[in-house]
């Protein structure tokens, strides 16, 4: 019997799944609408916008030392890096001398903030694929990196603490005692996140060989950060073009050449063992000074484009301003790394199972307000 | 043999993970990270620089710091601050000088970013640490941040 | 390569191209729309450039142009420019994609064509992503106006 | 001594003695049924909180304390809450397969309480195919989930419906494999005459490797069988936000959550049952103290909850092939070699008896 005639004049359509906008993977207000077959992933195709508030639009708007505080609300896993982005597209602009300290403590709050995020993520990869303790081992060691920043920067998450020329205040005297503190605990936490999870057999099965990600695709799909490096594709801003006190320390940008999701995993978690070893090799000699350049109240960049970018938790942010010569940017363009990573969900998930898709996506470490912006 | 190989090794991680979750078991009493909020509220105390809320700070004669020089106002990015002021003789010198009516402070609106407190140039407004902001009506979120019928602390000039 | 380098090469192939380094720390090439599409897969086949990474792909509305920005880095050699083109049609703009030469420009042309208008010709599925389907005008040109949602201070 | 069953005795001639007997049976089997009904609604709840409570030490929390001392309070506070609350469900639903399903689930679940042998001639019904009447029932559960899942007319729901029943198809077999494996030992399927058995010895010590094996497992499948982490691919909240109960509130939704606790409550009960000597003490004093042996059987079954819960609050889940995978590649082989080793054992009389 002929089988071609037979299933010819079955009727097949194709089944869609509105995955988000409230979704417990999504991570966010981020709607997917899955086709698939059976189990099995036909095509995925991301809608943004549920929380958009036209961020670019209102830095237009507004003078340089209020876009800073926007940017807390892109990317809120990594406000200070983002924050840091735009002081330094400012300072850049004007040409300032940023006193060394101002650049060292920077860099070691960048580096809490990049642990932070990781933590979370960790927490949150977890329970993506099922291991729902994870989340709670993951907050707790999160919880005393947001004290230290609440010490000293007044907040925890839209911390806010830098400004164009600076830091708003000094560190909190408690500052180095804590992070020290902080960083003796998380040395025995981090190695039992590899016993409860990384080794796991089931994790290791979920994780390896899923959503594959080539080292010429994540360059052309503009990867960055982890999901980029999990693929072998050096891009660690830090490396390259470091900026603040990153040229002083030395560290390993870390890299996989597996490019599945097990890849970006692993380079999550050694990022984290680096980022300690760059505050330990930072902390103990904060150089004395003033923590703020004196800047004009009214901050005028010169006419002209100045383009800066930075490694933050999710990967490369860059800011781009077109300036005028007035108070305000002409234009100001986030390149934000999560937008740039979700391009590629479609890419790695096509093929996959739904478990598939909500464990690619988890490591893709996505924070929906840094896409909508 | 690998196949009896791998489910030896497969159960190893398993149990791994287990002790991991049953060492904390075991001692979860003493290392709970629960806050048990309303019961905590006399030990719970936020970092001085913790960002409850804006206020002004008034001494024991009804004296703040603010002069109604707006700069708040204009470093504000959210519009949270307005300040109402009108041109009143000054008692001392009898000119006519700049007076703060109102400091309208919309919590509501606020998104705790500093830059007015970074702007104040007499120190006038500060951070409290209250953060049980929440109230049952929108309205309840702007405030006014002077004390009725209270006056410029003599001598503060921007 | 240094920038004169690349400017030396790239002007080898087209000549009509207009450089400049003033006001921006990178290399900036103007092109016209016509030739963008040539432009741009040159510079990322010929191996010389390979610019195989496009980290930034904005849209800029200039006020009497729009147009659209592109920095390009290569990983081979790590250098940067930055290409920009204009078109003066502001009622029915058009430039070339170039979405199939870096795969990330799929989203980023959506974006633009979500806040500009900008029409990518070629572009596999150029649908509003931001914005709803049925929205009026193009938010992040200058004469947009929303009277109701825009705060002007 | 024999207070437990002095009272149901009593109870039994005295109710023979005032009607007749037709009549006096129907009567008797209501009063049970409805004293297992109360028992076991209340014991579910507490099961809720046990696993709450353990829940949160293994993740660093207190778990419920606020209602009632220690939180013990909680669950009943759920379920008013949950009584009270309003009954949603979407607009083109089945309705009639839609609100029966939550009984599929929960009668079935309840039904096979009744064959267990809490302690000495405590058994509300000792049938001759005890084992085979629990598989049969726990197999029923899965048709309620099945119709739930069609019949809410949500796309997640369904693939939860279908994954159910892939789930419980699949491990049937390794359930029913593994107690067969045991049965060996027995070689009866009465309840009662499997812990008569156990006397001289509880089963996983008699039947020693093969045994242990076979109570991995039937651990394994038992989980499985209940839609609990790490097979909890149903439910699946990060993939399918609840799975097949999406469309379900107030009690209709706790009848399913309910028969998930009480479904675990019989695998580990059968278990202790079919493994660990129901109610016999492991020092033999039950014989005089029958009220004793309830305790026995109570700890038994909690431990091997407690068991099943730590599997569930460490364990990432499978995915749906993998769950397969492992079902039809590891444990069906194994399970078949395992009934082979336990039939030479026993044909070679190498089981340890005392």
């Amino acid at each position: 019997m002929d089988t071609n005639i037979a299933t010819s004049n079955l009727k097949s359509e194709d089944y869609f799944i509105n995955m988000g906008p409230q979704h417990p993977a999504t991570h966010g207000v981020l709607r997917l609408l899955l086709t698939i077959d059976g189990e099995i992933i036909k095509k995925v195709e991301p809608d943004l916008g549920y929380i958009h508030r036209s961020i670019e639009k209102m830095c237009e708007r507004d003078s340089y030392q209020q876009i800073v505080h926007l940017t807390d609300r892109m990317d809120y896993l990594s406000s200070h890096i983002n924050n840091e982005a735009v002081c330094l597209t400012v300072e850049n602009a004007l040409q300032l001398e940023i006193p060394e300290r101002v650049k060292v403590i920077r860099t070691i709050i960048g580096e809490l903030t990049r642990i932070a995020s990781h933590t979370l993520w960790w927490g949150v990869m977890g329970m993506d694929v099922g291991a729902l303790t994870t989340y709670f081992y993951g907050f707790r060691d999160r919880e005393l990196i947001n004290d230290i920043f609440e010490e000293t920067c007044g907040a925890r998450l839209t911390m806010n603490y830098n400004i164009p020329g600076g830091l708003m205040f000094d560190i909190h005297p408690n500052f180095v005692k804590r992070t020290k503190e902080f960083i003796a605990h998380f040395k025995t936490k981090l190695p039992e996140y590899d016993r409860l999870l990384t080794g796991n057999v089931i994790f290791q099965k979920r994780m390896k060989g899923v959503g594959i990600l080539t080292k010429e695709d994540a360059i052309s799909f503009g990867a960055s950060g982890p999901v980029g490096r999990g693929s072998g594709y050096s891009c660690d801003v830090r490396k390259h073009h470091p900026y603040s006190a990153l040229d002083k320390v030395t560290f390993k940008e870390v890299l996989r050449t597996e490019g599945d999701s097990l890849a970006r995993y692993e380079v999550r978690i050694q990022e984290m063992w680096e980022s300690m070893s760059i505050i330990e090799q930072l902390i103990d000699n904060i150089p004395e000074g003033d923590v703020q350049v004196a800047t004009n109240a009214v901050i005028k960049l010169p006419k002209g484009e100045f383009y800066q970018k930075v490694e933050t938790a999710r990967g490369e942010l860059g800011v781009y301003v077109i300036s005028t010569g007035t108070k305000n940017p002409y234009r100001l363009k986030f390149r934000s790394p999560g937008f740039s990573n979700l391009s590629l969900l479609n890419h790695i998930a096509v093929g996959g199972k739904i478990g598939d898709l909500v464990a690619s996506m988890a490591t893709l470490d996505i924070v929906v307000p840094d896409i909508d912006r | 043999m690998s196949y009896f190989g791998d489910i030896a090794k497969g159960i190893k991680t398993l149990l791994t993970g287990m002790s991991v979750t049953g060492k904390y078991f075991l001692t979860s009493r003493k290392g709970a990270i629960t806050q048990q909020y309303p019961d905590n509220r006399e030990t719970l105390k936020m970092f001085e620089r913790f960002r409850g809320e804006v206020v002004m700070p008034h001494d024991e004669s009804n004296e703040h710091r603010c002069t109604g020089c707006q700069k708040c106002e204009l470093a504000c990015p959210n519009g949270s601050i307005e300040i109402i002021w009108d041109r009143q003789i000054d008692a001392e010198t009898g000119k006519k000088k700049k007076m703060i009516d109102q400091h309208i402070y919309h919590l509501g609106m606020c998104t705790m970013c500093g830059l007015c407190i970074e702007a104040c140039p007499t120190d006038a407004i500060v951070w409290a640490q209250n953060f049980e902001n929440s109230v049952y009506d929108r309205s309840y979120l702007t405030k006014v941040l002077n004390k009725p019928e209270s006056k410029v602390k003599a001598g503060i000039e921007d | 390569m240094t920038n004169e380098a690349l400017q030396n090469l790239i002007s080898s192939w087209i000549p009509e191209l207009e450089f400049t380094e003033e006001g921006s720390q990178f290399l900036n090439i103007t092109v016209q729309p016509e030739q963008l599409h040539q432009l741009m897969s040159q510079l990322k086949t010929n191996s010389e450039t390979s610019f195989d990474y496009l980290f930034c792909l904005s849209g800029v509305d200039w006020g009497k142009e729009l147009g659209v920005v592109y920095h390009l880095e290569s990983t081979t050699h790590r250098h940067i420019v930055v290409v920009k083109v204009q078109t003066e049609d502001r009622e029915n703009p058009t430039l070339d994609t170039v979405s199939n030469l870096w795969l990330t420009a799929d989203f980023h042309e959506c974006e633009v064509f979500d806040f500009f208008g900008i029409i990518f010709n070629n572009h596999p599925n150029l649908k509003r992503l931001f914005l709803t389907e049925d929205w009026d005008g193009f938010p992040l040109r200058k004469d947009y106006v929303d009277e109701i949602n825009m705060v002007i201070k | 001594m024999n207070i437990t069953l002095s009272i149901t005795k009593n109870i039994h001639n005295w109710l023979f003695s005032i009607m007749p007997e037709g009549v006096a049976s129907i009567t008797e089997m209501v009063l049970i049924a409805v004293v297992y009904l109360a028992i076991f609604a209340v014991a579910g709840l507490y099961l809720v909180l046990l696993e709450r409570k353990v829940a949160a030490w293994f993740q660093l929390r207190i778990g419920p304390n606020r209602v009632g001392w220690w939180g013990l309070l909680q669950t009943m506070a759920d379920a008013l809450k949950l009584v009270s609350k309003e009954l949603t469900g979407t607009v083109k639903a089945d309705k009639f397969l839609y609100n029966l399903a939550p009984y599929f689930v929960i009668v079935s679940a309840l039904m096979a309480l009744a064959v267990f042998p809490f302690t000495q001639e405590f058994q509300a019904f000792d049938i001759n195919i005890g084992i085979l009447f629990l598989i049969a029932i726990s197999s029923i559960g899965v048709i309620g989930i099945l119709l739930g899942g069609w019949s809410s007319n949500n796309k997640f729901a369904l693939i939860g419906a279908m994954r159910s029943g892939v789930q419980t198809i699949s491990y049937e077999l390794s359930v029913g494999l593994s107690l067969l494996t045991m049965i060996l030992i027995t070689g009866s399927l009465q309840l009662s005459e499997i812990v008569e058995v156990q006397k001289n010895g509880w089963l996983i010590v008699q039947g020693h490797i093969p045994a242990v094996i076979a109570f991995m497992i039937y651990m394994i499948a038992g989980t499985a069988e209940t839609n609990r982490a790490p097979f909890d691919l149903v439910e699946a909240e990060s993939e399918l936000g609840a799975g097949f109960h999406t469309e379900y509130s107030g009690m209709k939704f706790a009848y399913f959550f309910l028969a998930e606790f009480i479904n675990m409550f019989i695998i580990a009960a059968i278990a202790t049952t079919v493994f660990f000597g129901a109610w016999l003490s492991p020092f033999g004093i039950t014989e005089s103290i029958p009220l004793l042996g309830v305790v026995w059987f109570l700890g038994k079954t909690l431990i091997i909850v407690f068991l099943m819960m730590w599997f569930r609050w460490t364990f990432p889940r499978l995915r749906i092939d993998q769950l397969l995978t492992l079902e039809w590649k590891y444990l069906l082989p194994l399970n078949l070699l395992n009934l082979v080793l336990m039939a030479l054992i026993v044909w070679l009389n190498l089981t340890i008896q005392f």
